[in-house]
């Protein structure tokens, strides 16, 4: 059963790491949905293992929200204003995907470093999961040019967090995971409404040349 | 004021020694120059004749003008009056160190504005370099006053120099001293050689002679007078110090007190009059070299007078 | 029977209330606010007058607290003295102020003028009156911030807005190490007040340092003085009368307050004192003397006075510590008496700068000249405070500085550290020395503003300005010449403000005496041998070595009477000429040469400027954190993310 | 339940008239009314809550005490004055050469009016969850005000603003889910009900807890723009209209604070408050004197403020460090009400001179005196002269730090404080004195500086009458 959520963890953590070694909006968008996909299994798996019907709804609501309705959104937004392809910013993307798995071995270490909680049983593997989305995240943001790419890689950190909290304690109280859902939605809507706007009136999408405002 | 025998001397020693020095000083510079001079009275004889004489004031002139030689005069005569000369005690008591500097440092003041009220240049320049040579002198005639009075272990100029010999507690070597510093500075504040030159006539050198270009008359004979009470005032107490000195060394009955500090303010004369004959009139950048001798031996005085109060 | 507070309340609520009246009122104001100032001030200086030597506190009840202590005031002699200052030269000021203004009216904001001027005045009182650590701060901004608002009157004019720029960059270092020092005197103590606040032990040497740094700062001692010949300059002549009369003598009260009544436990604040003191009063003479803008010397001057006071402060400091009474009284004595004077003349010799520059419409001493003839009165107060400035007697200059000097002399001739003997001894030399400049200074600039042939057109169509303008000046002087000679009683009573000095017999000045006589002698010689030739007198041009007429540039000015001084202290008076030549052919043919000598301010270039740009350095730097990238942001967030992490592991 | 729908009921009416009302006089006019009468409503709401320390009970997990009651009040007067404010704004906004459109600005009236019950709704919170939750909800919800002039500036401002404080509240979820973790140990389920974690605190596992409390922090910290997590305020600050900018500066910034000032009441309890009084310390210290050097060379007026309000959070912390909540409370007062003045007035200076640059902006003390003398007084009452409050809640604090022994911040924040004000006075000269650069437009200068001029005296009157016991009204 352990063994299950740990795989599932893992899939979703290496789904992120190819995730980042795509520069194709729908492609990394099709990414974000597996991941997600993988994490409300995850989330299913512990619903059963703890018998609490509200993770349930929290699952439908994670396969509704993230799986389906913000990558849709947000493939429909790539459509919108022709963001298909992101060059990129700092780091070429194949070795974005390397670091990535550098960062990958980095939260195993980090994983055993946590001061866990042991209630569980072995969950070391599940944290590395969860903090290598979290990491990926971040390193998603940092090496994107494309405002879209750094949405898709704060909901990757979100994920990497909302993981975290499934696997890393007893489930988190049910209005607050709803919460967490209602309000990834809402950031999503707006971040896509804003890069809507960002197309508009700039003609380009690329957050690295938004540097007007500065000492 | 009791006629005494000691009152007269200091009247005589007022109204004629300021003229006698001048005129000796001249007479013995003549010498040297192989000339006749003129007679040893000859600036008493022309302040006579400037009191006779009409006055020509500058149009561009105030009244500030005419009230700088009216005040030094007055300030020499107060201060000469507040000076003890060896036995005789000042007619005007409690004139301590720092007031006696600060009533010349007044003289000076109006010496200076009153010889920059006509506009002149050449006054107003020679006004500039008094002031620049008096504050570069001062400290080393205020240390050397104060010297003696660390000694005296009191500020008043009636303490340290009127004190009867045989209590006198300042040692030679600071009596030396400052009478050596007082000396050369007195050649600053005098306008003697080689500082500056009181017998040329060109304007663009002098000093004291070049401030007051302007005054004429009376109002130049009012100068003259402060000039030598000053004269005065400066030969008089260097040579009491050098009196005082001597006095450490051999006991000089008092009776000849008197006698020896006018004899001593004569071979002061003598010998101003020597180094004018024999040394020339310093460039101006050099100043302030001969100015530090005068600090020097003001120091050494202070120093002289630290070492011998310690034991005391 | 007692009417100090009620007195000083009064004095409080009316300079408020002209404060608000100035901005309230639409017209006619000027005339209101002038008489509600010079009530306040006449109010403070009965309540002064009144309070004697009875010492008594006030604390303002009710709806008033400023979050640790309430606002509190203490009344004693050495508060009265200060205020009763305060009074007098505010009450000056404001009556100067009415007739001045007109000469600034179109430049001048007067609603802000009159404001800033009550809350200046407000604050000042606030400061001598004040009888806990944060009234006396509250205070002490506000005199800073309004006094600043007033160096700036002129709000187009760029000078002014540099000058109270570095004003209150400086005040507000002031404020900075005073209240440093002031909340380590909290811990130690565990009060606001003053009254139980112990400046006499050895442990609290830092904080001690701190406070008197931040007055050293505020009073304008060197090295911390720039900021003075800034900001006195540019305020309106009433005001920089008030800042240099009375504002810098805060830090003296301060100074007075804190470590002389009580005495400092350590001897470093003593040596600290007197050594920049004595620097100050050397560099401030010496900087005065080459400046040719009448405010900026006298400001300078101003530098040079402070300087003599906290020399005087670090005196009776060290001889409190060595148990030398009779010195540590009369260096007490010294720092309040050469407060006050320096108070009398300087706001007198501020005046005369105000009415000169309102009758010629220049403060550079290179456009004037010749006004004697133009502005009688004026040349006569401005002699008198010239001659008080330069410390001549029988004014009240001397005095103060006469009892610097005893107490150097005594402590020379005292039995104690050989060392501070010699100290006292070089201090006597430079004091005399600075003396020697200070009256080069005066004479100087008395004799190019008032002497020989006016320099500009605007100088010779000077006239007498109002005779309000005169009074004023006029009264200040006659105050000079009775300090002065009445010196005696005001020494035996500022003695008796201290508890321990009440029974010392300090050495006596015949200033008095000597001033009668010397004005007998003198009228007696001019009644003798000038008056009766008044009839001889023939007048003719100036000696001109027969070239014909002299111009009036010709005559010496500020720069050619420096000159000499100048060369002496090349090294520290840096001079720069910078030449500019044109013309089509500039080697051979210039048509135009323009040569300009420029001083270099020693400090201002080694040291502030480099400490400046040190910050503007840092700020570079800092800006490039800001470089508007959002990938760059964001890599801030991970990065402290990680530092604290890795701060949490290790620690 | 009563008390909820009391709380609720103005914003939500606010909103609904912006949303179906069309002109923006009336629009204007009420709800800056309303406001003033939900602050009456509060008041009269509160008003047992200071009588006796009964906390209000709204709903599950939102309750009331005294503290929270305070910084409600704050920032409904907060906002209000803004709101009111903006009435001129906007009128003048409209008039002007390139109007606002009417959409835009009821637009904002909707999302303001919702950024404050967010904002109310962070010092209901009892629970972390929910604070995260309101937190993140003033985010999306004041995105919308920063991008109100619908400029490419405004656009690139309000991304950077969303994105990192999306970011560091994330973190700051991460930190609760840690937290929530940690006291697991303590009782089976865990819980994030903050008396709750307070009475559990000696039982969390404490590894866990601080490492929970870094995250935290940090992401609230980046909210209050804590240096060097500040990158995206002045940028926010500087673009929003300006009564959006005093409602940033004086009502968001607190509740940040406040998220973090509840974290401490935990620590607090779990006897490891040492930890984070250090973080808390050395951050606040670090980033007042880092404000203070971002202070001296600046290039538009709101930014100015923007870094000065850096600066005051920093302050802030260290109230936060010294443990006295009440003097977080005084302090945050003391800085809104200063603050917001002088956004208010800039946004006047900025509508009149239609710039930001601070070169271009000059002689305002000559062209409209009300206007420069405000400005100016608002400054220095921001930089902490005496005798307005801002000096008092430092000397407070600076006093505390002492008590505390903490010698080497208390020279720190001195220093830091000094320069600011240096710089301060630097920008102001310029921006007060001199000859105008530009024509002004002023418009209506006494009644648009009515708010700023209210708020300063409330300022003075803070200054001059907090006393100890006041202050201990606010000490749970």
């Amino acid at each position: 059963m352990m063994n299950e959520v740990n795989l599932l963890t893992v899939t979703a953590a290496v789904f992120a790491i190819m995730m980042s070694g795509s520069g194709q909006s729908r492609t990394n968008l099709l990414l974000y949905a597996m991941q997600t996909f993988f994490i409300a299994l995850a989330c299913l798996a512990q619903a059963e293992a703890k018998g609490s019907p509200e993770l349930y709804t929290v699952v439908i609501g994670i396969i509704v929200i993230k799986v389906l309705t913000v990558p849709y959104f947000l493939s429909w937004l790539a459509n919108k204003i022709e963001a298909r392809s992101d060059p990129g910013a700092f780091l070429p993307i194949p070795l974005t995907m390397h670091v990535s798995i550098l960062l990958f071995a980095l939260s195993h270490f980090l994983a055993l470093g946590l001061p866990l909680f042991k209630g569980i049983g072995s969950v070391a593997s599940d944290a590395t999961g969860a903090i290598s989305l979290l990491l990926t995240g971040m390193l998603f943001m940092l090496t994107r040019r494309f405002a879209l790419g750094q949405i898709i890689g704060f909901l990757t950190l979100e994920n990497g967090i909302f993981l975290f909290a499934v696997t890393q304690t007893k489930g988190m109280p049910f209005i607050i995971e709803m919460g967490i859902l209602l309000d990834v939605l809402v950031a999503v809507m707006i971040g896509g409404l804003f890069v809507f706007r960002i197309q508009k009136s700039f003609e380009h999408i690329d957050v690295t040349q938004l540097n007007g405002l500065k000492e | 004021m009791i006629l005494t025998s000691a009152n007269l001397v200091f009247i005589v020693t007022l109204t004629i020694m300021p003229f006698l020095l001048i005129g000796v000083i001249k007479k013995i510079k003549a010498c040297f120059q192989n000339r006749v001079g003129p007679p040893v009275f000859q600036s008493l004889y022309n302040l006579v004749k400037l009191f006779n004489k009409d006055e020509i004031l500058s149009k561009d002139c105030s009244w500030i003008f005419r009230s700088g030689p009216l005040i030094s005069f007055s300030g020499m005569l107060l201060l000469c009056l507040s000076v003890p000369w060896l036995p005789l005690q000042p007619p005007v008591p409690g004139c301590d160190i720092f007031l006696f500097v600060y009533v010349l440092a007044l003289i000076r003041f109006f010496s200076i504005i009153s010889s920059i009220d006509a506009g002149s240049p050449f006054s107003s320049f020679a006004a500039s370099r008094e002031a620049t040579l008096s504050f570069l002198a001062e400290p080393a005639f205020v240390l050397a006053l104060v010297a003696l009075g660390i000694s005296a272990h009191s500020s008043d100029l009636a303490l340290i120099f009127g004190q009867p010999i045989e209590n006198n507690r300042i040692p030679l070597s600071v009596w030396f001293f400052s009478g050596l510093a007082l000396f050369l500075s007195g050649i600053v504040e005098l306008s003697r050689m080689p500082i500056d030159d009181p017998s040329t006539h060109l304007e663009l050198t002098m000093v004291h002679e070049a401030m007051v270009i302007e005054n004429s008359g009376p109002n130049l004979a009012l100068v003259e007078w402060s000039y030598a009470l000053k004269l005065l005032l400066f030969f008089g107490l260097i040579a009491q110090c050098f009196v005082y000195s001597l006095s450490k060394i051999i006991a000089l009955p008092p009776l000849l007190l008197p006698l020896s500090v006018l004899v001593v303010m004569l071979a002061l004369g003598c010998l101003t009059a020597m180094i004018e004959s024999f040394s020339v009139k310093l460039s101006w950048g050099k100043n302030p070299d001969f100015i530090a001798y005068a600090v020097s031996m003001s120091l050494l005085s202070s120093l002289a007078a630290f070492a011998m109060n310690g034991g005391s | 029977m007692n009417f100090v507070t009620p007195l000083f309340l009064a004095a409080f609520m009316l300079l408020l209330a002209s404060a608000v009246l100035a901005i309230v009122t639409r017209k006619k104001f000027s005339l209101v606010c002038v008489a509600l100032t010079a009530l306040a001030c006449v109010f403070l200086i009965s309540g002064a007058l009144q309070i004697g030597r009875s010492d008594s506190l006030w604390k303002l009840s009710g709806p008033f607290y400023l979050g640790v202590a309430p606002l509190s005031f203490r009344f004693d002699a050495l508060s009265a003295v200060f205020s009763a200052l305060l009074g007098l030269i505010a009450l000056c000021a404001a009556l100067f102020s009415h007739a001045y203004l007109k000469h600034l009216s179109g430049r001048i904001n007067q609603k802000y003028y009159w404001c800033s001027l009550n809350l200046f005045v407000l604050g000042m009182l606030g400061v001598f009156l004040a009888a806990n650590a944060i009234t006396f701060l509250v205070s002490w901004e506000i005199m800073s911030l309004s006094s600043a608002a007033l160096v700036v009157w002129n709000f187009s004019e760029s000078k002014g807005q540099k000058a109270a720029l570095i004003y209150l960059g400086a005040t507000r270092l002031a404020t900075a190490f005073l209240s440093a020092g002031f909340l380590w005197f909290h811990h130690a103590f565990d009060s606001w007040d003053f009254a139980k606040w112990h400046f006499n032990q050895a442990d609290l040497l830092v904080p001690s340092m701190m406070v008197a740094l931040g007055l050293f700062i505020k009073s304008g001692i060197w090295p911390f003085h720039i900021w003075l010949p800034y900001a006195h300059p540019s305020a309106p002549s009433s005001v920089s009368a008030l800042m240099s009369g009375v504002m810098v003598k805060v830090a003296v009260y301060a100074l007075l307050r804190f470590f002389l009544i009580d005495g400092s436990g350590s001897i470093y604040l003593a040596w600290v004192c007197i050594a920049l003191g004595a620097i100050s009063s050397f560099w401030g003479v010496l900087f005065a003397f080459v400046q040719s803008d009448i405010k900026k010397l006298l400001a300078y001057s101003t530098v040079e006075n402070l300087g003599m006071i906290f020399l005087a402060a670090g005196i009776c400091l060290y001889a409190q510590v060595a148990q030398l009474k009779e010195i540590a009284a009369l260096a007490f004595v010294a720092v309040i008496f050469h407060s006050i004077n320096h108070g009398l003349f300087k706001s007198l010799l501020f005046f005369c700068a105000g009415a000169i520059d309102s009758a010629v419409h220049s403060r550079k001493l290179d456009s004037l000249g010749g006004l004697i003839n133009k502005m009688p009165a004026t040349t006569g107060s401005f002699l008198i405070g010239s001659t008080a400035a330069s410390a001549l007697p029988p004014l009240n200059g001397f005095v103060g500085k006469w009892l610097i000097y005893q107490s150097l002399f005594m402590l020379a001739a005292s039995e104690t550290e050989r060392a501070m003997n010699v100290l006292a001894m070089i201090l006597i030399g430079l004091l005399s020395f600075v003396g020697g400049l200070a009256l080069a200074v005066f004479a100087k600039m008395f004799a190019v503003v008032f002497l020989g042939r006016p320099r500009s057109p605007a100088a010779e169509n000077a006239s007498e300005c109002s005779k309000l303008m005169n009074a004023i000046p006029a009264a200040l002087a006659v105050l000079c010449l009775v300090c002065g000679c009445f010196a005696g009683p005001l020494i035996t009573y500022f003695c008796r403000m201290h508890p321990l000095y009440s029974a010392v017999s300090l050495p006596s000045l015949p200033i008095g005496q000597i001033a009668f006589l010397f004005l007998a002698f003198a009228i007696f010689f001019y009644l003798a041998f000038l008056r009766k030739n008044g009839e001889r007198i023939r007048y003719f041009s100036t000696w001109d070595c027969g070239y014909g007429s002299l111009l009036p540039k010709m005559q010496v000015n500020s720069q050619s009477f420096a000159h000499s001084v100048g060369t002496i202290f090349g090294h520290l008076l840096q001079y720069v000429t910078h030449f500019e030549i044109g013309g089509h052919d500039r080697r051979h043919f210039p048509e135009r040469i323009k040569a300009e000598t420029v001083m270099i301010s020693l400090l201002e270039s080694r040291i502030y400027g480099p400490a400046l740009a040190l910050v503007r350095l840092l700020n570079r730097h800092f800006s490039k954190l800001q470089a508007g990238s959002i990938h760059l942001y964001l890599l801030y967030v991970f990065l402290v993310l990680v530092a604290m992490i890795v701060i949490e592991v290790l620690a | 339940m009563n008390d909820l729908v009391l709380i609720l009921s103005i914003p939500i009416a606010a909103t609904l008239l912006a949303i179906f009302c069309p002109k923006i006089a009336v629009l204007s006019r009420t709800v800056s009314l309303a406001l003033w009468f939900y602050f009456a409503i509060l008041v009269y709401l509160f008003a047992p809550l200071f009588a006796s320390k009964q906390a209000i009970y709204l709903f599950a997990g939102l309750s009331a005490d005294r503290i929270a009651a305070a910084f409600i009040l704050l920032t409904v007067i907060i906002s209000a004055s803004a709101i009111t404010q903006a009435g001129i704004f906007f009128e003048h906004e409209l008039l002007s050469e390139n109007p606002a459109e009417n959409l835009h600005v009821r637009q904002f009236y909707i999302l303001a009016m919702l950024f404050l019950l967010s904002m109310i709704t962070v010092f209901f919170c009892q629970n972390l969850g929910f604070l995260w939750m309101s937190i993140e909800a003033t985010t999306l919800l004041s995105a919308g005000l920063v991008y109100f002039h619908r400029s490419q500036n405004s656009l690139e401002a309000t991304w950077k603003y969303f994105i990192i404080c999306s970011v560091g509240i994330a973190l700051a979820l991460l930190g609760v889910v840690l937290i929530y973790a940690s006291s697991q140990y303590a009782c089976s389920e865990g819980t994030l009900a903050i008396p709750e974690l307070i009475r559990l605190a000696g039982l969390l596992n404490i590894p866990l807890f601080k490492l929970g409390f870094i995250f935290a922090f940090l992401g609230f910290a980046t909210k209050s723009g804590v240096f060097p997590l500040h990158s995206w305020l002045p940028d926010a600050y500087s673009e929003a209209p300006a009564p959006a900018s005093a409602m940033f500066s004086g009502a968001l910034l607190n509740c940040a604070l406040y998220a973090i000032m509840r974290l401490c009441d935990i620590c607090r309890a779990s006897g490891h408050f040492a930890a984070a009084f250090s973080i808390l310390l050395w951050a606040g210290s670090i980033t007042v004197i880092a404000a203070a050097i971002f202070l001296v060379h600046q290039h538009g007026i709101k930014r100015l403020w923007a870094y000065s309000s850096i600066e005051n959070a920093g302050l802030m912390l260290v109230a936060i460090a010294t443990g006295s909540w009440s003097l977080f409370l005084l302090q945050a007062a003391n800085h809104s009400l200063a603050k917001t003045s002088l956004f208010l007035l800039s946004g006047n200076i900025i509508q009149a001179t239609g710039t930001k640059q601070l070169k271009d902006i000059r002689g305002v003390l000559t062209f409209c005196p009300v206007w420069g003398v405000l400005l100016a007084l608002s400054a220095f009452a921001v930089t902490g002269v005496p005798p307005f409050g801002v000096f008092i809640s430092e000397w407070l604090i600076l006093n505390e730090l002492m008590v505390m022994g903490q010698f080497l911040p208390v020279a720190i924040l001195l220093a830091g404080l000094a320069l600011a004000f240096i710089a301060v006075s630097v920008h102001l000269g310029q921006i007060l004195f001199g000859v105008p650069k530009k024509n002004f437009r002023i418009f209506r200068p006494t009644l648009s500086s009515l708010v700023p001029g209210l708020l300063l005296l409330g300022s003075l009157v803070l200054g001059f009458t907090v006393t100890p016991s006041l202050l201990a009204v606010f000490t749970p």
